[in-house]
């Protein structure tokens, strides 16, 4: 048994808006083992990138607990160094997450120019030694992002991931800006450097063909709550939520003998995160909605090693 | 063609260079840069040309309201002052109080608005309220209502326009900052542990720099205008210095017989603020990604047409 | 709508506040001696302090502030210090002929700037273009006072084809309507054609031409309808900036409007004559731009939709975006 | 061929910009039947958006310029008719959707307005019904015809952005990229919404995607587009049939996605970057990234290679030059 790298407990994180209170995330638990990759899927609006960004404490959650290496790092304030150094995060759209006014060498050195690690000479043989491991040509330090094709800049993010040795390391749909040649290189990269380093990933995107060839587990969210929670392979060999089914058939497969096969297509579109209603969030969309998914009382239930839903109806 | 794109790809000059390439492509920014320039040679080297005392503030009835002559470029005025060594100092203290209003408006608009941007919330309400009761005063009376209150020492004067200038530089200054924390890079740069000072001097400023400073060469047109504006009026700089619209306003008794007292001044103003404007406007085109290039785009677009 | 409505109505107390405290804090900066203008240099000293305390000089600022903004609910703003006449009357006789020439110069400027802007922006990199936008630059600098000098030089002087002073006559409107306008004009063309040729990068655009549209409906139909709210939002600021200018168009064409007595009091030192007006002209400023958001905001079929966060990026471009022209 | 409705002979397409000119379609050759839809794919800056708007004659003016070939349709050479012809065929019998939906209505006008503008535009004076019945056709209550842009999701409003161009019943639909900026399930929706009218309508259709997966799902023939060019070009199942020889581009392309129904651990992809259009290598454009490439590759472009049942190829690897220089 692996140890745990990442875990959170009861994760909650809630907008005050005008319009109400924004659920983005609500009472999430996952736990990801060291070394490994927990894909987080969902459509837009599910509160996935949110959920990132509160594990790495860019936003305050508003109650839950970050265990990091079994410690609870949101008890510190989160504004210790050791974890922001251990804990980084790769952004999604690789032009505006590049400041344009950096060159390349400014720009993946900026994380040990803030926490002052180490001295020029040192700084200067670690981002060398970084561009080497992401590919990126030793000329290129003294260009500006602009420059650069939209692969080589999500280069320049995963090296300044990576230039401070991270333990634990968020990926915001890093590849879904770039093209699907570029997609694949880019991550051939990352699970290059998890083979070698140990790193684990937490991997945010919406595309479930990538999370699917990059994961471990996968966790499915649907307005702010994770609705499917298993092993890779389960997952998408036996879907037991709903969702989790009607999504797997909604991903167009590049086969044609496949389009035959009748699609389970789900009606209706994400309703609004703004105060839901108690009760299963997906129920107004699910075919097999019956009175008692609102009831509020709905949990996390096991149903098979290591696979969770959060649904009164699981499927076969 | 390959060599062209190659030494595209072979430099690696920031987004500096490339803003002054435009520049220079472009005939109005040349022109207005050229005559701003003059105007600067002009107020250096004013002293050099005519000696103040003597020449600038010493009356000389006998010789009043000459006409233009060898002598006299542009005539004398009432008092028989050289109407040209005047205009020449004009230039000199219109710059002078423009670069002091602008330049500490720029910079208390920084300080303000990057307080108001970065800390938003409470704080960013109290400043925006009180700079909008700042703006609801026509600009013209609220500088008039300064200088009448304060006196027409050059400091209030100077004080007054930066008064004037800094509700809509720090609205500038505040709505940039905004837009560029939206960035992404913003948040990269706290997800490594950088602190708001860094953010905002490394990050946030850099990239807001081109807008301000399109809206501080604009500024230099408004205050060029709004000294002579008070200067009109007789609240602007102190008599007997010379000032544009002061001039403008004593030469109206005149202006049935010697029109070309109030001509002259006025056209410097003009002249001034609209080489400033256009020069502003230029920058902007400049710093516009989409019309970067546009003159040469136009060139052929207008070649193609007349095929 | 209505609360949106009442909301920005109740908004007017604390900013009108908060410029007479401004033009009051300004102006009791300022060394004066009321008594001694009023009662000559032969009154003696107890008599110039007695006046002085009758106007209540001696309070304290606040008490001073207070008592203002008493009269002012009241409508009264006090007595000149020069003849000690009503500010109120002073204001009800100048303040027609000045919002006339205002209005005229607001609507000549628009009727004017707007086609020579749209014009410029459908035709943008002719030679028309070029020679328009600079034009309109030239217009947007120039300053008033010495354009309504040359005019008069020209026109009543030399031509002998309008009055010089007044307000008599239809023909004498030309000049300070015309030279009220003249910044404005150039800063509408301005905005028009700058809001224009950014409605015409726009995706629907190419939708409507994609729907077989023809050129002339794809600007007027679908572009300008677009580009008219956002000139809109210029209105205000325009207006206060006509309200600056016809201080000097005023002294040059001695018309007995505002303008003229703030140049009259500054000369006499008249201060409350002067805060009266300045804070007339600014409540009017305040009014029309609150009469514009309104407008725009029953225009733009949007503003009621609720952009959560980024609202506020959105407004703060566009006010940014208004005080650059 | 009576059924052909569009074909296009060697279309050459190029941008002006400051200092050179990008060179974005480079020869396109293409047919399309009657209800046929083709699905055009490939990697960003590959030229398809450029492809669609030449067709509608909508590049931007001045800038954008077909130097050479023909678009034929229905027999007319869309390239030579005049602007008023053109702005008849656009909107009634050729008409397109945009990437994104978000900013392709208009504001400020409610989306019954919209939609019946197009059909005023083409002679329908009373378009009320006709608006109803294809608000209806899209799955939208016909009485939200008077709501505003805003007020609907990014699903709706593509769902009105397609209603507004099937609203003529047009022959042709140009769809740029028409679930790109959509949710997986809503994406989902809206293409078995297309699939479904068109067959309903017997609309063809141009659905340019960069993803192969949509393609699979809705297209009978596929071309695969790379630097300007059409690089591979044949029926659904030629180009997806991996027992067929593929341009090396169409294989890296498929090597490069993770397949759901695969367990490959590592992904093959294509290395290096697609060529810079301004800047485009000499001989074969994809050279530089081919693993087969040959010295005649650098030299020279392929010519095309046309199997018996019309699967098409543009690589020296199937051409008689080729094979005469190995030997």
């Amino acid at each position: 048994m692996k140890k745990t790298m990442l875990e959170t407990v009861d994760l909650v994180k809630y907008f005050d808006t005008k319009n109400g209170i924004v659920h983005a995330v609500d009472h999430v638990n996952l736990s990801i083992p060291e070394g490994e990759t927990l894909g987080v899927v969902g459509e837009s609006g599910c509160g996935k990138s949110t959920l990132g960004r509160c594990i790495l404490n860019l936003i305050p959650a508003t109650s839950g607990q970050i265990l990091f290496d079994g410690k609870n790092i949101l008890e510190r304030g989160g504004k210790s160094k050791d974890f922001r150094q251990k804990m980084q995060i790769i952004f999604q759209d690789p032009y505006s997450s590049l400041d344009p006014r950096q060159t390349v060498f400014n720009l993946i050195a900026e994380p040990l120019k803030t926490n002052r690690m180490g001295t020029k000479a040192e700084m200067r043989e670690k981002v060398e030694a970084i561009m080497d491991t992401v590919g990126l040509a030793p000329r290129l330090a003294t260009a500006y992002p602009h420059e650069l094709d939209g692969g080589r800049r999500q280069r320049i993010g995963v090296a300044r991931a990576l230039v401070m040795d991270p333990k634990f390391v968020v990926c915001d749909e890093p590849v879904s800006a770039l093209d699907v040649s570029i997609q694949a290189q880019i991550l051939n990269l990352m699970m290059d450097v998890q083979e070698e380093r140990g790193i684990t990933y937490m991997f945010i995107t919406h595309d479930l063909s990538v999370v699917k060839h990059i994961s471990h587990a996968i966790a499915v969210m649907y307005l702010g709550e994770v609705v499917e929670l298993a092993p890779k392979e389960e997952l998408f060999a036996h879907p037991r939520h709903p969702y989790t089914k009607a999504l797997l058939s909604a991903v167009p497969i590049p086969d044609p003998a496949r389009r035959t096969m009748e699609r389970q297509l789900i009606k209706g579109e994400v309703t609004s995160p703004v105060d839901p209603a108690p009760g299963c969030r997906f129920a107004p969309r699910c075919p097999y909605a019956t009175p008692e998914c609102l009831s509020p009382s709905l949990g996390m239930t096991e149903v098979g090693p290591n696979h969770q839903i959060r649904c009164c109806h699981p499927l076969d | 063609m390959q060599t062209k794109a190659k030494t595209k790809k072979q430099k690696n000059h920031g987004a500096a260079y490339d803003i002054w390439r435009s520049l220079r492509s472009n005939k109005v920014a040349v022109v207005s840069m050229v005559i701003i320039g003059i105007f600067v040679l002009i107020s250096i080297l004013a002293d050099v040309l005519f000696d103040y005392e003597t020449q600038v503030i010493a009356q000389d009835i006998m010789n009043d309201l000459q006409s233009p002559s060898k002598e006299h470029w542009f005539g004398t005025d009432s008092l028989g002052r050289d109407y040209f060594a005047r205009m020449l100092y004009a230039t000199r203290i219109t710059l002078i109080i423009s670069f002091s209003s602008v330049f500490i408006a720029t910079a208390l608009s920084i300080v303000i608005g990057g307080i108001s941007a970065y800390f938003g919330g409470i704080v960013d309400t109290i400043i925006m309220r009180i700079l909008d009761v700042f703006l609801a005063v026509p600009s013209t009376l609220l500088i008039i209502c300064i200088v009448v209150a304060l006196g027409n020492e050059t400091v209030y004067i100077i004080l007054a326009l930066v008064v004037y200038l800094l509700p809509s530089l720090v609205r500038t200054v505040r709505s940039e900052l905004m837009i560029n924390m939206e960035n992404e890079y913003v948040e990269a740069a706290r997800s490594v542990g950088a602190g708001p000072f860094r953010i905002m001097l490394i990050h946030l400023l850099p990239n807001s720099f081109g807008a301000i400073m399109v809206r501080c060469t604009m500024s230099f047109a408004l205050c060029i205008l709004s000294t002579a504006c008070i200067g009109y009026l007789g609240i602007g700089v102190r008599a007997p210095a010379p000032e544009w619209g002061r001039m403008l306003s004593e030469a109206q008794e005149y202006m049935r017989l010697h029109p070309y007292l109030i001509t002259i001044p006025g056209f410097f103003i003009m002249i001034a603020s609209t080489a400033f404007n256009l020069l502003g406007d230029a920058l902007q085109d400049a710093m516009d990604p989409r019309l970067r290039g546009y003159r040469k785009m136009k060139k052929k677009v207008f070649a193609r047409r007349k095929k | 709508m209505w609360r949106y409505i009442l909301k920005r109505l109740l908004w007017l107390i604390p900013i009108i506040l908060g410029v007479t405290l401004l033009v009051f804090a300004l102006m009791s900066l300022k060394p004066g001696d009321p008594g001694r203008v009023y009662l000559g240099l032969n009154a003696t000293q107890e008599a110039v302090d007695a006046y002085n305390e009758s106007l209540g000089l001696n309070d304290p600022f606040f008490v001073r502030y207070f008592n203002y903004v008493k009269g002012l609910i009241k409508l009264d703003f006090g007595k000149s210090w020069v003849g000690g006449e009503s500010v109120n009357d002073r204001i009800m006789s100048a303040l027609p002929q000045t919002l006339k020439v205002c209005v005229y110069a607001l609507v000549v400027a628009f009727i004017t700037g707007l086609p020579i802007g749209i014009l410029s922006a459908v035709k943008q990199y002719s030679l028309a273009d070029r020679v328009l936008t600079i034009i309109a630059m030239i217009l947007a600098c120039i300053p008033v006072f010495w354009l309504c000098n040359m005019a008069a030089m020209l026109f009543t002087l030399k031509l002998h084809w309008l009055p010089a002073t007044g307000l008599d006559t239809w023909k004498a409107y030309i000049m300070p309507v015309i030279g009220t306008a003249a910044n404005t004009i150039g800063l509408t063309v301005r905005m028009s054609r700058s809001s224009m040729l950014d409605e015409m990068r726009k995706d629907y655009i190419r939708t409507a031409r994609a729907k077989g549209a023809k050129e002339g409906s794809v600007i007027f139909k679908h572009a300008l309808r677009n580009s008219l709210i956002s000139v809109t939002t210029t209105l205000g600021v325009n207006f206060s900036i006509l309200m600056g200018g016809t201080v000097f168009v005023e002294n040059v064409y001695a018309i007995q409007g505002l303008g003229t007595c703030i140049v009259r009091s500054i000369s006499n030192n008249d201060v409350p004559m002067l805060s009266g007006c300045v804070i007339i002209l600014a409540t009017f400023s305040v009014i029309v731009n609150l009469l514009v958001d309104l407008l725009y905001a029953y225009l733009d079929p949007r503003l009621r939709a609720k952009y959560v966060g980024k609202k506020k990026v959105a407004k703060a471009r566009k006010e940014a975006l208004n005080d650059a022209n | 061929m009576e059924n052909k409705l569009l074909e296009l002979k060697d279309v050459r397409v190029k941008y002006h910009t400051l200092d050179y000119d990008v060179m974005a379609v480079n020869g396109v050759s293409l047919e399309l039947n009657k209800g046929e839809s083709l699905g055009l794919v490939g990697e960003t800056g590959a030229g398809k958006t450029t492809l669609a708007l030449s067709i509608l004659g909508l590049l931007p003016k001045g800038v954008g310029e077909v130097y050479e070939g023909e678009i034929i349709f229905k027999g007319e050479d869309l390239l030579q008719v005049p602007e008023k012809r053109m702005r008849d065929i656009r909107g009634m019998h050729i008409s397109m959707i945009f990437q994104d939906p978000m900013t392709s209505l208009n504001p400020v006008y409610t989306v019954g307005d919209q939609i019946a503008e197009v059909l005023q535009l083409h002679g329908n004076k009373h378009p009320d019904e006709r608006v109803d019945e294809i608000l209806g056709l899209v799955g939208i209550d016909p009485s939200r015809k008077v709501c505003y842009p805003h007020q609907f999701s990014g699903g709706m409003k593509q769902r009105i952005v397609i209603a507004m161009a099937l609203a003529c019943e047009p022959d042709l639909l140009l769809a740029d990229e028409p679930t790109t900026a959509l949710d997986v399930t809503i994406q989902a929706q809206v293409l078995a919404m297309i699939d479904d009218i068109q067959k309903k309508l017997g609309t063809s259709m141009i659905l340019i995607t960069h993803d192969l997966g949509v393609v699979a799902e809705t297209c009978d023939k596929v071309a695969i587009m790379y630097a300007g060019e059409i690089v591979e070009y044949g029926t659904l199942h030629q180009v997806f049939d991996k027992t067929r020889p593929h341009h090396p581009y169409t294989v890296g392309l498929f090597g490069s996605i993770p397949d759901l129904s695969s367990d490959k651990r590592r992904l093959e992809p294509i290395y290096g970057m697609t060529p810079d259009p301004s800047d485009l290598p000499e001989g074969c454009y994809f050279s530089p990234r081919c693993n087969h490439c040959t010295e005649l590759c650098k030299q020279k472009g392929a010519a095309i290679h046309v199997s018996e049942d019309g699967h098409m190829l543009k690589c020296h690897l199937f051409t008689q030059e080729n094979k005469e220089a190995a030997e």
